[in-house]
């Protein structure tokens, strides 16, 4: 028995020294994961033949199939907090600029492969704004000061200066607009313009009516811009070289001009009576001839916009772009959709893994006791076994109806995604199909050292069948900058009471433990006041009790201090007030991270090799925090405190001397593992500090914060990542039996390293096969079996959540970014499950054969025996 | 080499520095790192070409697109053009590591200094020893492998089968059973074996018989001596 | 009354070079606490600590005495469960003042005797962080009456806690470990050319054991037919 | 059960005591001190003697397969795999199930066998001690504090924390 443990330590060991980790087969591929790559939120978009080539604020150029809506090729430029793309357009190649303030990189890519063909960059030294624009193989590079156009025009190719020339001309920059080789400005209540050439000269166009004005370029084959005057009321003006003529009749401010076979066409869309459709108009430029065609709007996206049309033999494609980042691709004679994509799904600021309600049949025999009689029942018990019995004989067509359904490994859950555009879907993780998806108007996430976050809760899991599940979003009003609260059903999307707006701004918020009489885990949300509020009102009574065991704390990382807060209830109110303080002064504070509160430690230290146990420092209030500071001698140091949540009291502080971000945190158990830039060493390196009580457990009872006996003892170790992380994750399985995993998010994928490999190793205590222990190895072997993603490129990867299944071997993990990939991962290998390549039908022959062989052969006995007999 | 051929002209009119030095500095190039500050607008292009291995064309189809090129991690990216050559813009001095990524081939990656004069110097990324395998500047990538992701699946054989040892430890006694009494049936060899157990033939004590020898002996040996004693007066 | 208590401690002692501050400073640290609760605390003066050197962490504890009402209040506040909250008002060599406040529960405190740890933690300057007061317990409490008589003066053990130096990668030892094993492969190869018997003894020697004593055990059956 | 006994000694008796060697001469080259000892040969056909040696017999078996038992140990190794468990099995079993039947085994030979009995037991028991040595040898035996650290349960969390960053 006690041996058991040693059993699997060995067995894990050994895979663990053979590959150190578990791969997939190849036949796996694609059987428990899925990805779904996406672009980012379209800028430019253009079709060119069957593809649609667009630029995306991602800075990310991709080619789209018109047909399905699939990404063809895409590639990533650089980080789009650094350089954003500023054109796109499609000559013979695509010709794309991308940068920043004073440098700007030219490339050009083969429209059918994605091949770079050119690259080759612009760098300034004067920063003014500068407007870009691609006309038969020149590149137009306007600088306006104010009073003087400074244009150049590069040869695309090449990048060879062709000719530069100076216009004066006198406006305000912020309204000027750049259309091919004609550059216009809005100045008071005329649109002045200027054709990019030798001695060309100024003209006006007056306006009816100057306020709220608006220019903006006519995409279209032709110079021609949009004086846009009111929300539905704006007018094309055409140019010719120096003249200009304006549109007959006046159109809606997003019009698109395309040429179809020779005639040029406006499209423009408009809203009907009925407000799930839509009007596409179409208008002939030359005669202004209209068709019209009504379709229906699909359900759930935000307000559409015109990105781009193509025209082949009279039948067009529409590509729509929403406000909430979706794209539509509509064929126009028969306004159909063709193919919608949901690019929120690029940037996700919150997730969470939901289990899913059993089936009504499971359901249906959860309330048996809730019948009447007796005979009633027995009566429905007897159904419901027949039901339970023809699911069993004749598969689960019963069943298909909703399909979200509860199965026995907890392996099929939803993912519940809150995306940065105010966006909310709900995922299934068999198959990546969106369950459902919720708009909400006007909503942003919250700024977070350097990502954007929302607050996801779950209140209530579905285990409560009746009560349908609840999830509660907290994120920021985009214009008050106050706070939102959004409860809805994480399985159907279903809000009932949809967004409420708070008066005032939300600085931080919990989830209580413990349920209320609704099975709802009240959340309290703390005000940037100071005050405390409670979620469910109801619940205020229910947590009388819990409020003084509850605290809180806070991260200010302006002032880069940590505040921790007693709750109390006073009279009807939760009030909160300061019980300490941490100050880290001047360094500043770049990482945050909390172990997860549904994690559960299993075994409670580590075994020896003499078979002595070695007590964990198990607190769950731990708080890991790092900090940069600017030192003269060391250049950056960064320091690493752990200290606890309850108390303030700093458990553990470490410094490491010229490191330099980024600074990775994953904290769980009693262990934290950290990653971050040696500048001395140029290498990444990743340090595991382990915390340990020493060979008597305190108190094996109870955790109290507020006990502190003894001090932990701290082991640590340092090891060198060949790589540069982008992320840091860590498995997480149901009851905590199970090895760990860490995920590093590198740049080719999301690749697992069992914590055995970074555990750090006693000095004094032997390690080698023996002893189960794995070698110290100063440089982390990353070898291409333990990539999750094994060959999908992921870019971009922003996060990894991680959620326990119900199988205790396995977890989920999403991994979100650029691309959505989605698989499950078991790290000491599925010991709970039958192996998938375990052959049934092998056993069940050779089980047949044996009866059959057995019976022959018993035969043959019994008419030895008679012959024997008979002698 | 193709990447000289195909590299845009230099633009001098007013980009700030554009150096692209392509004859190989592994020489006397000095640690960028002291040189930092010296020069800091300064910006260089690192070039080099990717090749392909030999089946490239045969499995991946558009190689050039799925081949990403980082400088450390991603700082600065680079992408390879048709004919595998690739260009990196707008590097400052320093120590890079450049990683060369493919989903379906597996490159080295490399460490590319860049002193401020404009000095390149390639060598292997090793991040355990200081030692310096150095590599020719402009940078030449061969793919060293396919990337295998996948664990293989373990076929049944018949020898896995068979060399079992527990399926030996089933078998070979059932040989021993079936075949050694056959083997004993013929006299000759009967004799033989006969002859074998005689020489091996040893003459062991039984224990039982020397403790009960022991234990009685001792126990019984005074008696004895009395009616040996008896005895003999009887015969006397 | 004053009472000076000078408490030396050495804490997390491993390696001393590596808790070395660059510089050594001093630090003076003036406790106030509230025997009011935490909801309106009403801080005031509890004692002064002095510490004159921060590298080797010697601390002197000025602690002022404490009044009969004082300790009627902390009674009570033990009684009802209630914290009892420091500040602590940290004044450098430099003179820059910080402010830091800690919290424990007042039963405890009470069922120590006054005994408390006060931890002041310094990043990797000197500089302090924190300043956490602390009662050594396995356990916590929910309220406890403690007899007056048991309040007599805090007993104040200053700790000292220092930021270690972060671990780097050991690569030295570990390419020796190669090293070590690619010559111990070398040797073996050269040496490994002794003969049968004398690599597999261990090996055959138990062959020949079991044939004998197999031989041995039926005599009988070889020599009756 | 004496009278049976002696019954027994009637059946088997043989008279050695009319041999009289005084009473013949020697044969030729015969030499008293070479020929085995009369009485020895006396002692050997002696029922109780042999009975004696029986028990005994019976009661050395377990210490006689001691060494046996220490050298299969010895090359079964401590690896946990089905033989080395199963042999460790039957070696912890076989004597605990000896020593229920003793008395079975002892009743055949019904002299007093009481001192045969502590002996065959005292066997058995060296045999289950080794075979427990052999479990402790092999991890077995739930001795360490380790082995029982998969039931240490975790204790409970007494204070809730909850927060982050500051939002605002």
């Amino acid at each position: 028995m006690a041996n058991i443990r040693s059993i699997c330590i060995i067995t894990i060991n050994l895979t663990l020294l053979s590959c150190l980790s578990h791969a997939l087969y190849e036949d796996q591929v694609g059987k428990f994961d899925w990805k779904k790559s996406y672009v980012g939120k379209v800028k430019f978009a253009e079709f060119d033949a069957r593809k649609l080539v667009v630029g995306t604020e991602e800075n990310v150029v991709a080619a789209l199939s018109s047909k399905t809506g699939n990404v063809l090729w895409r590639q990533v430029m650089e980080d789009p907090s650094e350089q954003n793309i500023e054109l796109l357009k499609i000559e013979k190649d695509i010709i794309t600029v991308s940068g920043n303030e004073n440098l700007w990189t030219v490339r050009s890519w083969d429209v059918g492969t994605g091949n770079l063909i050119t690259e080759w960059i612009i760098s300034v030294d004067k920063v003014v704004l500068y407007k870009f624009d691609v006309k038969d193989n020149n590149l137009y590079v306007v600088a306006h000061d104010g009073s003087m156009l400074n244009v150049r025009v590069f040869d695309v190719q090449t990048g060879l200066v062709k000719s530069s020339l100076q216009i004066p001309f006198v406006a305000t920059n912020n309204q000027c607009i750049l259309v091919q080789t004609y550059y216009a400005c809005l100045v008071h209540n005329v649109v002045n313009y200027v054709q990019l050439k030798d001695n060309s000269k100024v003209s006006t166009i007056p306006l009816q009516s100057s306020e709220n004005a608006k220019i903006s370029t006519y995409k279209s084959v032709t110079p021609a811009i949009i004086i846009t005057t009111s929300s539905v009321n704006s007018e094309i003006v055409f140019f010719n070289g120096d003249n200009h003529q304006k549109h007959i009749t006046p159109v809606m401010p997003n019009a698109i001009g395309v040429i179809d076979s020779g005639t040029p066409l406006i499209f423009q869309l408009e809203g009907t009576k009925n407000p799930s459709n839509l009007l596409i108009k179409s208008t002939i430029v030359t005669n202004g001839e209209e068709l019209t065609r009504e379709f229906e709007y699909p359900h759930g996206l935000g307000k559409p916009e015109l990105a781009a049309a193509q025209c082949i033999d009279h039948v067009c494609n529409l590509l729509l772009s929403s406000a909430d980042n979706a794209l539509l691709l509509v064929r126009f004679p028969e306004a159909k959709v063709m193919w919608t994509r949901e690019e929120a799904l690029s940037k996700i600021v919150a997730t969470e893994f939901l289990e899913l309600p059993v089936s009504e049949l499971d359901a249906s025999i959860e309330n048996e006791f809730k019948g009447g009689n007796v005979i009633s029942m027995f009566l429905h018990r007897i159904t419901t076994q027949c039901r339970q019995l023809s699911n069993l004989v004749f598969g689960s067509q019963f069943l298909a109806n909703t399909g979200l359904v509860r199965d026995d490994f907890g392996l099929h859950k939803i993912i519940v995604v809150a995306t940065k555009s105010g966006k909310l879907f709900g995922i299934d993780t068999l198959t990546g199909s969106l369950a459902w998806t919720y708009r909400l108007p006007n909503v942003k996430p919250f700024k977070m050292l350097d990502s954007e976050k929302m607050l996801l809760f779950v209140q209530r899991t579905a285990r409560y069948a009746p009560l349908p599940a609840q999830c509660t979003l907290l994120a920021e009003d985009s214009i008050t900058g106050n706070g939102i609260i959004i409860q809805f059903d994480p399985i159907t999307g279903y809000s009932e009471k949809s967004i409420i707006r708070l008066n005032y701004k939300i600085r931080q918020a919990l989830l209580l433990p413990n349920d209320d009489e609704n099975h709802v885990k009240p959340l309290v949300v703390y005000s940037d006041k100071g005050d405390a509020f409670i979620y469910p009102e109801s619940a205020n009574t229910a947590i009388a009790t819990h409020a003084s065991h509850t605290y809180l704390y806070t991260v200010d990382v302006n002032k880069n201090t940590l505040n921790g807060h007693n709750l109390y209830r006073e009279g009807e109110n939760i009030k909160t007030t300061l019980s300490w303080t941490v100050n880290l002064g001047p360094s500043k504070l770049v990482a945050l991270s909390a172990k997860s509160p549904i994690e559960r430690v299993h075994s409670q230290g580590r075994v020896l090799p003499d078979r002595s146990v070695y007590y964990k420092y198990v607190n769950p209030n731990l708080l890991a925090v790092a900090t940069i500071a600017d030192d003269p001698i060391h250049k950056n140091v960064l320091s690493i405190y752990l200290i606890d949540g309850v108390t303030g009291f700093v458990a553990y502080s470490t410094s490491h001397k010229r490191a330099k971000g980024p600074i990775h945190l994953v904290h769980s158990e009693n262990w934290l593992v950290y990653s971050f830039f040696s500048e001395r060493f140029r290498r990444t390196e990743v340090v595991a500090a382990e915390l340990y009580e020493g060979s008597t457990q305190s108190n094996s009872t109870v955790f109290s914060s507020l006990a502190i006996s003894q001090l932990p003892h701290v082991e640590t170790s340092s090891y060198i990542l060949p790589a540069f992380p982008l992320t840091l994750a860590v498995s997480l399985t149901e009851r905590g039996i199970t090895n760990k995993f860490l995920f590093f998010a590198l740049n080719n994928g999301v690749v697992e390293i069992p914590w055995l490999l970074l555990q750090p190793r006693f000095a004094n205590v032997a390690c080698g096969p023996e002893e189960s222990c794995i070698p110290y190895m100063p440089e982390v072997p990353l070898p291409n079996e333990a990539y999750i993603n094994y060959n999908q490129t992921l870019e971009r990867i922003q996060g990894i959540a991680v959620a326990p299944a119900r199988l205790e071997s396995t977890s989920h993990v999403l991994v979100y970014g650029l691309d959505l990939f989605y698989t499950r991962v078991a790290p000491s290998k599925t010991f709970d499950l039958l192996k998938e390549d375990f052959d049934h039908i092998l056993i069940i022959l050779v089980l047949v054969g044996l009866v059959i062989v057995s019976f022959i052969t018993k035969y043959f006995a019994s008419q030895k025996m008679l012959k024997q007999a008979w002698k | 080499m193709g990447c000289r051929n195909k590299r845009p002209p230099q633009l001098r009119v007013d980009l700030s520095l554009y150096v692209c030095l392509s004859h190989l500095s592994a020489a006397n190039a000095e640690l960028p790192n002291s040189l930092e500050e010296v020069n800091d607008n300064a910006r260089f292009t690192i070039e080099g070409r990717v090749f392909p291995l030999s089946d490239y064309q045969t499995t991946q189809s558009n190689w050039q697109t799925n081949t990403r090129i980082l400088i450390n991690g991603g700082e600065f990216r680079g992408f390879v053009k048709k004919d595998g050559s690739f260009l990196i813009n707008n590097v400052p001095s320093g120590s890079y590591v450049m990683e060369i990524l493919n989903p379906d081939y597996t490159f080295e990656p490399l460490r590319v200094e860049i002193n401020s004069k404009g000095k390149f110097r390639a060598r292997k990324v090793n991040f355990i020893q200081s030692t310096v395998v150095p590599v020719p500047y402009p940078l030449k990538v061969k793919a060293l492998t396919n990337t295998r992701y996948f664990q293989v699946r373990e076929q049944w054989r018949l020898t896995d089968f068979i060399f079992n040892p527990m399926v030996m430890m089933m078998f070979l006694p059932l040989v021993l059973i079936m075949i050694l009494p056959k083997m004993m049936n013929d006299p000759e060899t009967k004799k033989e074996m006969e002859q074998i157990q005689n020489l091996t033939k040893f003459e062991m004590p039984e224990m039982g018989d020397y403790v009960s020898n022991l234990l009685a002996g001792t126990s019984n040996s005074p008696s004895q001596d009395k009616k040996k004693a008896i005895k003999n007066k009887k015969r006397q | 009354m004053l009472k000076y208590s000078v408490l030396i401690f050495f804490l997390l002692c491993r390696m001393a070079p590596l808790y070395c501050l660059e510089q050594d400073s001093s630090v003076s640290i003036k406790l106030y606490h509230s025997l009011t609760g935490v909801k309106e605390p009403n801080f005031t003066e509890r004692s002064t600590i002095t510490i004159h050197s921060l590298r080797s962490g010697q601390a002197i504890v000025d602690q002022k005495p404490l009044s009969q009402q004082d300790k009627i209040q902390l009674q009570k506040l033990a009684i009802n469960n209630e914290f009892y909250q420091i500040k602590a008002v940290a004044t450098a060599a430099d003179g820059s003042k910080q402010e830091f406040i800690s919290t424990l529960k007042a039963c405890m405190l009470a069922e120590a005797e006054l005994d408390e740890r006060l931890s002041v933690s310094l990043d990797y300057t000197g500089r302090v962080i924190g300043i956490t007061s602390v009662v050594a317990s396995k356990g916590t409490c929910e309220g406890s009456s403690v007899p007056l008589s048991k309040f007599k003066d805090f007993t104040t053990n200053v700790y000292v806690r220092h930021s270690e130096t972060g671990p780097i990668p050991d690569t030295a030892t570990y390419i020796q470990k190669l090293e070590r094993e690619r010559e111990a492969r070398e040797r073996g190869d050269t040496k490994d050319n002794r003969s049968f018997i004398a690599k597999y003894w261990m090996y055959i020697v138990p062959v020949v054991i079991v044939m004998l004593i197999s031989s041995a055990s039926n005599p009988e059956a070889g020599g009756g037919n | 059960m004496s009278s049976k006994q002696q019954n027994r000694r009637q059946k088997w008796i043989l008279d050695n005591t009319r041999t009289n060697k005084a009473d013949l001469a020697s044969p030729p080259a015969y030499v008293s001190s070479c020929v085995p000892q009369s009485h020895e040969v006396s002692k050997k056909t002696d029922i109780n003697r042999l009975i004696t040696k029986k028990s005994w017999d019976l009661a050395l078996a377990p210490v006689k397969q001691l060494p046996m038992n220490l050298f299969l140990m010895y090359m079964a190794g401590n690896s946990i795999s089905i033989f080395p468990i199963m042999m460790v099995g039957m070696l912890l079993l076989r004597p605990i199930q000896a020593i229920w039947a003793t008395k079975a085994t002892f009743k055949m030979i019904e002299t007093n066998t009481l001192g045969q009995m502590i002996v065959y037991v005292l066997g058995h028991l060296l045999n289950i001690g080794l075979a427990l040595f052999k479990c402790q040898s092999m991890g077995l035996l739930p001795i360490y504090s380790s082995d029982w650290l998969a039931f240490v349960e975790p204790p409970m969390r007494q204070e809730y924390l909850g927060g982050g960053i500051a939002l605002h």
